[in-house]
């Protein structure tokens, strides 16, 4: 039984955090099209954030909830950053953003580098987060249902955002064409500014669950942020349908398989499974039938 | 005179080192950039002290040490591009650094072609003896071998091996197992995950299962949070399950919080070792690099292997690689970690190998001790029950 | 509105073939100029170099004209690096021997695929039909089923991520993180013998020289002219009576063989191949290359390659701690400034503004 | 005027036969069951309100929709033809929103048009000067003097031409036209439509068209569509008195001076979606 | 109400528009005509600000709006439709008119103008046809409530009968006096009864200008004949 439920609630877990990751670039990459490279390093930005909220709010319990906006906002505000200075004039040729962006995470690697130390630095785990809940034989940490919870409230949230406002037709708006919305009125501007703050504020919160798992260090990005562009893509550009299942389900496939074989072979097996995926529904999960040459 | 015009062709072998002016030139590679540049740039601080005593002091056969610096950027190619750079581009004499044993796999037939020398710093899996690398950490023999002695004492049944999946937890899990039959140890699981690679969760709660006496961890580099925390989540502990690592050292457990409080590590040298070297070595250092700057194995390592390399050639009163080879045997160097002495044959030293428990400070109080320095023995051919073609 | 006037036929010839002068000068350059001026030490590094640009070349026919962002480059360029590495081992190894690898972290025996890699032929064979085999198989898979644009950027790159995990994670079958070196012959000739290291040099710099002769005839063909068709509308040359899939898979093809050529010389010339030299960082390497030097040009991707590899080693040489804030800065600005290369400055220079596309 | 021409038996009697063609948009029938027989060397149009199913017609003749029923050119069914291979069938088109190759000249535009006659290794060869038959295309499509400019910065109705050109340069026998004179001045309309006459001879000729003053002046057949079904055929009189296409499309006085009031009449579209 | 003062625009160095003035009165309507690629769209996207002025100015309700983003002018009652049938292809018919107001009221009065949109409300825009695009690409601008409507060739592709209802639309707006058209279109005869004044533009120039009405339509032809 415990085989089972093991990887399953473990990678159910995992999947959960790389949706969070994948939340943000949704928005930045599936709806705007943006190839943002350095959204890993937003993620590692939420972690430190996580870690010097400790140093301020000292009371460790607290500190983590404390973590959770401010990281939202200042991971926002490096995308805001970002945007302004670079993307901005790039929405023409989204291929090349990857390229700008790959830059932009090396100077993100190396500043944290130089202002935290080579060294990775602690995030302490608070107390009411360390223990588990005995399922089938599977202590489930309650750090993994907290990670859960976390990806379903950004999640709701998102949803939300982009269901019950004008805000998520102007996006989509601006990104199918940007003159035509211009000339509807629509500050294509202001649109694709609060775009990239939330998306990127989203990784700032995935940040702050990563830091529970492996503290912080420069090059903690790395280690999400092609997964995680794997599953905006397998879930369908843009269809958060989609993107919610493709998380869950390579996270659970790749606890399944790391259980099965070793960690190494799980992640060859795990791409190998999208590859095919994408194969057989080549533009994901969830399609947008088009006509004529589009 | 090649300082100038270092770019002159150079063929392989016959030196172009300069030994006529009045200083030095010396090759320090580290990976100051990439994943390893964590740990790297430690141990390149600590060289940065050496030269500097040493320089105070006037130097090697008198001669100032001037320090070329190269980043290794974490990639092996890029390691043996540049100490070929250093080796033939500057004439440099000797090179110091490399960490994994990658990087020290690709350097040695750059060094060996070009008959230079290399001090490499880290503890690593053995079965190696390079003509033209001396070694100044731990071989298997100095620290796993002991390791597991210490685990017998302790009376420990079962054993989980949880590594970094590459060479060298690989290879000192191969010498594990067998010397582990040996013992009557039994190895109730072992799990590997590639290098930076921080969830360790289904690998844990294989550890859960398996109930294991120990945990022998050979996990490299920032993996370590990972697995820690999630050790440490899933309810294990060093009461439950105590672990004992290879790789974690003063520099990396701060990183992990509390939850590393309590387990083991084996190294031959700790912050904590009370000895006047070894306080004068941690003054001059927090001196130079900030009083918050710990000291570790592998720094210690690259700190004594400058001053080992001054020994052996003021006792062979030349530079030359030749000469200095000839002169190692038997030179030794009261090192923070104890007197260690260089072992002309295979280029390795003889250290005492120390297990420590950590300490609410990060600290390791020491728990064990092999009492008096170890002979090195990197092909383990004082070992019956080793089998190198056995699996 | 300007009307532009058909130009003379001489001048039209000199368009026409001023690229192979271009060409020509490098050649000159890179065979005759650098074994003259270079240390031994600097031209393997130029070496090195060169067998990105090989590989960027075709990057540049691949992205630059045929619009596939081919991210995982280093998959293929590691199939040749990793294929030639074998028999470089293997001769290392003499005729019965084993690779030392194999006897240290493994049982001492050899996994049966690496034995045919002790013929020299048949090494080089593969270095050619094995990317091809594998590029063909992937490509019809994509291109058939009409994956393009992010998409196969995206899915090109978790392959170079996949490729660099299976490496490591066979230490017995590839030697792991450590990779293969250790090489002490090619094709007989001794690796440590200053003479034939710039022999080898020599055989790469004229396979690059090579590799530029065909993407010039392939640009001015009918071929060329069909990629940049296909690149601009895809669905669009459909009705011109060709089927896309075709199109792309001939030049994403010939990006591969060229990338693993690139990689076969590099292990020589590095000394070794491995999993860092092939995995999704180093694939975004060569893309940067191509990228600086101006993906659509003749000249651009490979001088840009050229460039990063160099500009890696002296940025690293003078900065050693931070370097990576210029290579950084240089990835931002060049893409920013220069969305067509270092290359397209003269055409800037002419025309001021970029057109703005409606 | 091209590499190709064909067996003097084939001349005259060439057609392109529709028989039942439905196409189904999962539930929506945009075609439904349409026949339609259109005639070598006659100009034939196909008008119809907006949504009625014209352009879908051509898509699904091309192969860019998927259609059911048959529609058989030269004894092969087009329907179960791949697009690339219904144009080398000698079935060429133009899109109701002009889309040529932006980054390539109108020259090489027309150039690679050819390609299809050529040969996988010819295609390797570089172009050496401009083919005579591109020149000729060049010239009857009168964009001669733009022959270098990147096509993208073609205005509107230029593309149109250049699109036609393309037609004319791959020798296609069926010419499928989706609103090919729309945004084109007056005269240029009877430039393209003298045009499409002089070519019309040795081709199978279909156009999409709104415009009333072009269909009265070109058409030789017109056919009117109506939701997804054939709603009338004839010559442009006929048609034109039809009150149904009146009713539906014309609106009463016919198209130039309609009185507005009575056009609340929909296209019919929401009685089925 | 709009006015385009000595307007020099164009595309890299190559200049569309030479020196070009065009002034339409408040509650008045302009035509400009031309023939293919003579700069009809190249004027009308100045006007709008997707093109930036190389020399010149343009001046909204007699205040200068040259720098101001389309967008921006937009919001000052400038409504623009432009040529080709675009839309947002991945929304629904009902999205693209949602994006400019969640009104109601105001959606089914575009509604009764085009009736042939109701039925296709849930579908995306991408899927329909040309003439039901260019339908929804006026609703959609008729929505933003523009005091000055700028339109480019707004009848191509769109059926007859339904061609007459956004001649009799746009004629009783301009009747009443809230809104200013200027307007591009090749059927001489519609766009003559539309407006009051028009423009003939030739590669760039205004060749010639005048009262607008049934009379001019020789005149214009004439002016157009090459
Ligand atoms: N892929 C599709 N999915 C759903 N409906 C579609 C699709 N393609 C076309 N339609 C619908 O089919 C009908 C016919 O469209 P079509 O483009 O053929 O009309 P048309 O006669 O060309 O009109 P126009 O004169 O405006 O060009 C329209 O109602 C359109 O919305
Ligand atoms: N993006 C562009 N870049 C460069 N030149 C362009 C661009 N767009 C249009 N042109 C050129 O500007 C000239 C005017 O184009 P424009 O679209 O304004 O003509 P038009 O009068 O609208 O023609 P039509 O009636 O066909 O729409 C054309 O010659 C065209 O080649
Ligand atoms: N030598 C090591 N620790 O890799
Ligand atoms: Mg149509
Ligand atoms: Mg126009």
């Amino acid at each position: 039984m415990d085989a089972f439920t093991t990887p399953l609630l473990a990678g159910t877990a995992t999947g959960a955090l790389l949706l969070i990751a994948a939340l943000g670039l949704t928005l930045t990459f599936g709806q705007m099209g943006v190839i943002n490279m350095a959204h890993g390093e937003f993620l590692m930005i939420g972690a430190y954030t996580a870690y010097v909220t400790q140093q301020v709010v000292t009371n460790i319990d607290l500190s983590i909830l404390v973590a959770l906006p401010v990281a939202f906002v200042v991971a926002g505000l490096m995308g805001l950053l970002l945007e302004v200075c670079v993307i901005s004039f790039m929405y023409r040729r989204p291929l090349d953003t990857l390229l700008v962006t790959v830059g932009v995470s090396l100077v993100l690697q190396q500043l944290a580098k130089d202002v935290f130390g080579a060294q990775g630095d602690p995030v302490r785990v608070p107390d009411w987060l360390v223990g588990t809940i005995p399922v089938f034989g599977y202590n489930w940490p309650y750090r993994q249902i907290f990670t859960i919870v976390l990806a379903l409230a950004s999640l709701g949230a998102l949803a939300a955002l982009l269901k019950y406002t004008s805000f998520g037709r102007r996006i989509r708006a601006t990104v199918q064409n940007r003159d035509l919305a211009e000339t509807m009125g629509i500050s294509t501007r202001a649109t694709d500014r609060i775009t990239f703050f939330i998306g990127s504020g989203l990784a700032g919160i995935g940040g702050v669950a990563v830091s529970l798992i492996s503290g912080t260090n420069p090059s903690l990005g790395k280690t999400y942020i092609i997964s995680a562009f794997l599953v905006v893509v397998a879930g369908g550009l843009g269809q958060l349908k989609g993107t919610v299942i493709a998380a869950f389900t390579v996270g659970i496939a790749t606890a399944f398989f790391a259980d099965w074989t070793s960690a190494a072979m799980a992640q060859v097996a795990t791409f190998a499974l999208v590859v095919v995926f994408l194969q057989l529904r080549p533009q994901g999960l969830f399609t947008v039938r088009t006509r004529g040459l589009a | 005179a090649c300082g100038n015009k270092s770019d002159d062709g150079v063929s392989a072998a016959e030196s172009c080192v300069d030994t006529s002016g009045d200083t030095i030139k010396l090759g320090f590679l580290n990976s100051t950039s990439g994943a390893m540049s964590i740990s790297e740039q430690t141990v390149r601080d600590s060289l940065g002290l050496a030269m500097e005593e040493i320089n105070a002091d006037g130097g090697i056969l008198g001669k100032q040490i001037e320090a070329v610096e190269e980043d290794g950027a974490s990639d092996p190619a890029i390691f043996a591009e540049k100490i070929e750079k250093l080796l033939t581009g500057d004439c440099v004499a000797a090179v110091f650094g490399g960490w994994t044993s990658a990087s020290r796999k690709a350097m040695l037939p750059v060094v060996e072609a070009n008959n230079g020398l290399l001090f490499y710093p880290v503890q690593y899996e053995g079965l190696e003896a390079s003509e033209n690398i001396y070694y100044s950490g731990a071989t298997t023999n100095q620290q796993i071998i002991p390791a597991m002695d210490f685990l017998a004492s302790e009376g420990v049944e079962t054993l989980f091996l949880a590594g970094s999946d590459y060479v060298f937890p690989r290879t000192a899990n191969k010498i594990i197992k067998q010397y582990a039959a040996e013992l009557g140890i039994e190895i109730v699981g072992e799990e590997y995950v590639p290098l930076d690679d921080d969830d360790w969760t289904t690998q844990v709660a294989k550890i859960v299962k398996a109930k294991p006496d120990f945990v022998f961890n050979t996990i490299n580099g920032s993996s370590n949070v990972g697995f820690i925390k999630a050790y440490y989540e899933q309810g294990l502990s060093a009461e439950t399950s105590p672990i004992i690592s290879v790789s974690i050292a003063e520099e990396e457990a701060p990183a992990m919080g509390h939850s590393v409080t309590g387990q083991y590590a084996a190294w031959n040298y700790f912050q904590s070792v009370e000895s006047p070297e070894n306080s004068a070595f941690i003054d001059a250092f927090q001196a130079k690099y900030g009083a918050s700057r710990p000291t570790s194995d592998p720094m210690e390592a690259a700190y004594t292997s400058l001053y080992l390399y001054k020994a052996i050639v003021e006792k062979a009163d030349s530079f030359a690689v030749d000469d200095v080879n000839a002169a190692s045997d038997g030179v030794s160097f009261d090192a923070p970690e104890g007197t260690v002495t260089i072992d002309g044959e295979n280029h390795h030293i003889a250290k005492t190998a120390l297990i420590g428990q950590i300490n609410e400070d990060n600290q390791f109080d020491v728990v064990w001790s092999s009492g008096s320095p170890i002979e090195p023995d990197p092909f383990l051919e004082g070992y019956s029950w080793w089998d190198p073609s056995a699996e | 509105m300007s009307t532009t006037v058909g130009p003379s036929r001489a001048a039209s010839l000199l368009r026409a073939y001023s690229p192979l002068l271009a060409i020509a000068v490098l050649a000159v350059l890179l065979l005759v100029v650098a074994p003259a001026t270079l240390s031994a030490f600097r031209l393997n590094s130029l070496g090195k170099y060169i067998c990105w640009a090989i590989a960027a070349v075709g990057i540049g026919l691949a992205w630059g004209r045929g619009g596939m962002l081919v991210m995982g480059q280093g998959v293929f360029f590691g199939l040749g690096g990793y294929a030639m590495a074998m028999h470089l081992k293997l001769e290392a190894a003499g005729p019965e021997g084993i690779p030392d690898f194999m006897i240290l972290y493994g049982d001492g025996t050899m996994p049966g695929f690496w034995e045919p890699f002790r013929s020299g032929p048949f090494t080089l064979v593969a270095i050619v039909v094995l990317p091809a085999l594998a590029a063909t198989a992937l490509g019809w898979l994509i291109f058939k089923r009409r994956v393009k644009g992010a998409y196969f950027a995206i899915l090109t790159q978790a392959l170079a991520v996949v490729f660099a995990t299976l490496l490591i994670a066979t230490i017995q079958e590839t030697g792991g993180f450590n990779g293969l070196n250790q090489f002490t012959l090619f094709f007989g000739y001794n690796l440590y013998d200053p003479v034939n290291k710039q022999m080898v040099y020599s055989i790469a710099a004229g396979l690059l020289i090579g590799c530029l002769v065909i993407v010039w005839q392939l640009y001015r063909s009918r071929f060329g002219e069909l990629l940049v068709a296909t690149r601009d509308a895809e669905e669009r040359v459909r009705f011109l009576g060709h089927d896309p899939a075709n199109i792309k898979l001939v030049a994403f093809v010939i990006a591969a063989v060229m990338a693993s050529i690139g990689g076969a010389m590099f292990a020589p010339i590095a000394g070794i191949i491995s999993p860092s030299d092939v995995d999704a960082t180093a694939s975004i390497f060569l893309i940067a290359g191509v990228a600086l030097g101006g993906r659509a040009l003749l000249l651009g991707p490979a001088l840009g390659a050229l460039t990063v590899g160099f500009g890696r080693t002296y940025l690293s040489e003078q900065f050693p701690t931070q370097w990576t804030y210029f290579l950084g800065l240089l990835f931002v600005l060049v893409i920013l400034l220069l969305p067509r290369g270092v290359g397209d400055l003269p055409r800037l220079v002419r025309a001021r503004f970029g057109r703005s596309a409606a | 005027m091209s590499v190709q021409t064909h067996r003097p038996d084939e001349l005259g009697h060439d057609y392109l036969e529709i028989r039942g063609l439905t196409v189904d948009f999962d539930g929506f029938k945009a075609i439904d069951g349409v026949d339609l027989t259109l005639l070598q060397g006659r100009l034939h149009f196909l008008i119809g309100p907006n949504g009625a199913g014209k352009t879908t017609l051509v898509d699904a003749v091309t192969g860019l929709v998927q259609g059911t029923g048959r529609a058989s050119y030269r004894n092969q069914d087009l329907l179960s033809m791949k697009s690339h291979r219904i144009v080398r069938a000698g079935v060429g088109r133009t899109f109701q929103t002009a889309t040529v190759f932006e980054e390539l000249s109108v020259l090489q535009n027309l150039d690679i048009a050819g390609g299809i006659h050529r040969s996988p290794w010819g295609m390797l060869r570089a172009r050496r000067g401009v083919p005579a038959y591109v020149e000729e295309a060049l010239a009857t499509i009168g964009l001669s003097h733009l022959r270098d400019r990147p096509a993208g910065v073609l205005a509107h109705g230029q593309k149109q031409w250049l699109e036609i050109g393309m037609l004319l340069v791959q020798d296609a026998k069926v010419m499928l036209l989706d609103e090919p004179v729309a945004g084109m001045s007056a005269e240029e309309r009877e430039q393209t439509g003298e045009l499409l006459r002089r070519i019309g001879h040795e081709r199978t000729i279909v156009v999409i068209e709104h415009d009333m003053d072009f269909v009265r002046s070109f058409a030789d057949v017109v056919t009117v569509m109506h939701g997804g079904t054939v709603l009338a055929e004839g010559d442009v009189a006929t048609i034109q008195a039809d009150p149904r296409v009146q009713e539906v499309y014309l609106g009463h006085q016919g198209a130039e001076h309609p009185d507005p009031g009575t056009t609340d009449e929909t296209t019919g579209e929401d009685q089925r979606a | 109400m709009l006015e385009l003062r000595g307007v020099t625009a164009g595309y890299g160095r190559t200049r569309v528009l030479e020196d070009v003035d065009v002034v339409v009165e408040q509650g008045g309507a302009a035509a400009i005509m031309g023939h293919n690629g003579a700069g009809k769209t190249t004027l009308l996207r100045v006007a709008v600000g997707l093109l930036p002025v190389m020399k010149g100015r343009v001046l909204l309700d007699g205040q200068d709006v040259t720098r101001l983003r389309p967008s921006a002018r937009v919001r000052r009652g400038l409504g623009y439709v432009p040529q080709g049938q675009l839309s947002f292809p991945q929304m629904t018919t009902l999205e693209n008119l949602q994006l400019v107001t969640t009104e109601k009221a105001a959606i089914d009065e575009v509604l009764d103008t085009f009736p042939a949109l109701r039925g296709l409300l849930p579908r995306r825009a991408g899927l329909l046809s040309g003439g039901q695009r260019q339908q929804l690409s006026i609703a959609r601008t008729l929505l933003t409530r523009p005091r000055m409507l700028i339109l480019d060739e707004p009848t191509e592709g769109i059926q007859p009968n339904v061609v007459a209802e956004i001649e009799s639309v746009i004629t009783d707006l301009t009747r009443r006096g809230d809104l200013s058209v200027l307007l591009v279109e090749q059927h001489v005869g519609f766009a003559l009864r539309a407006t009051q004044s028009y423009y003939v533009l030739e590669s760039g120039r205004i060749t010639s200008s005048g009262e607008g009405g049934p009379g001019a339509v020789d005149a214009v032809r004439a002016a157009m004949a090459v």
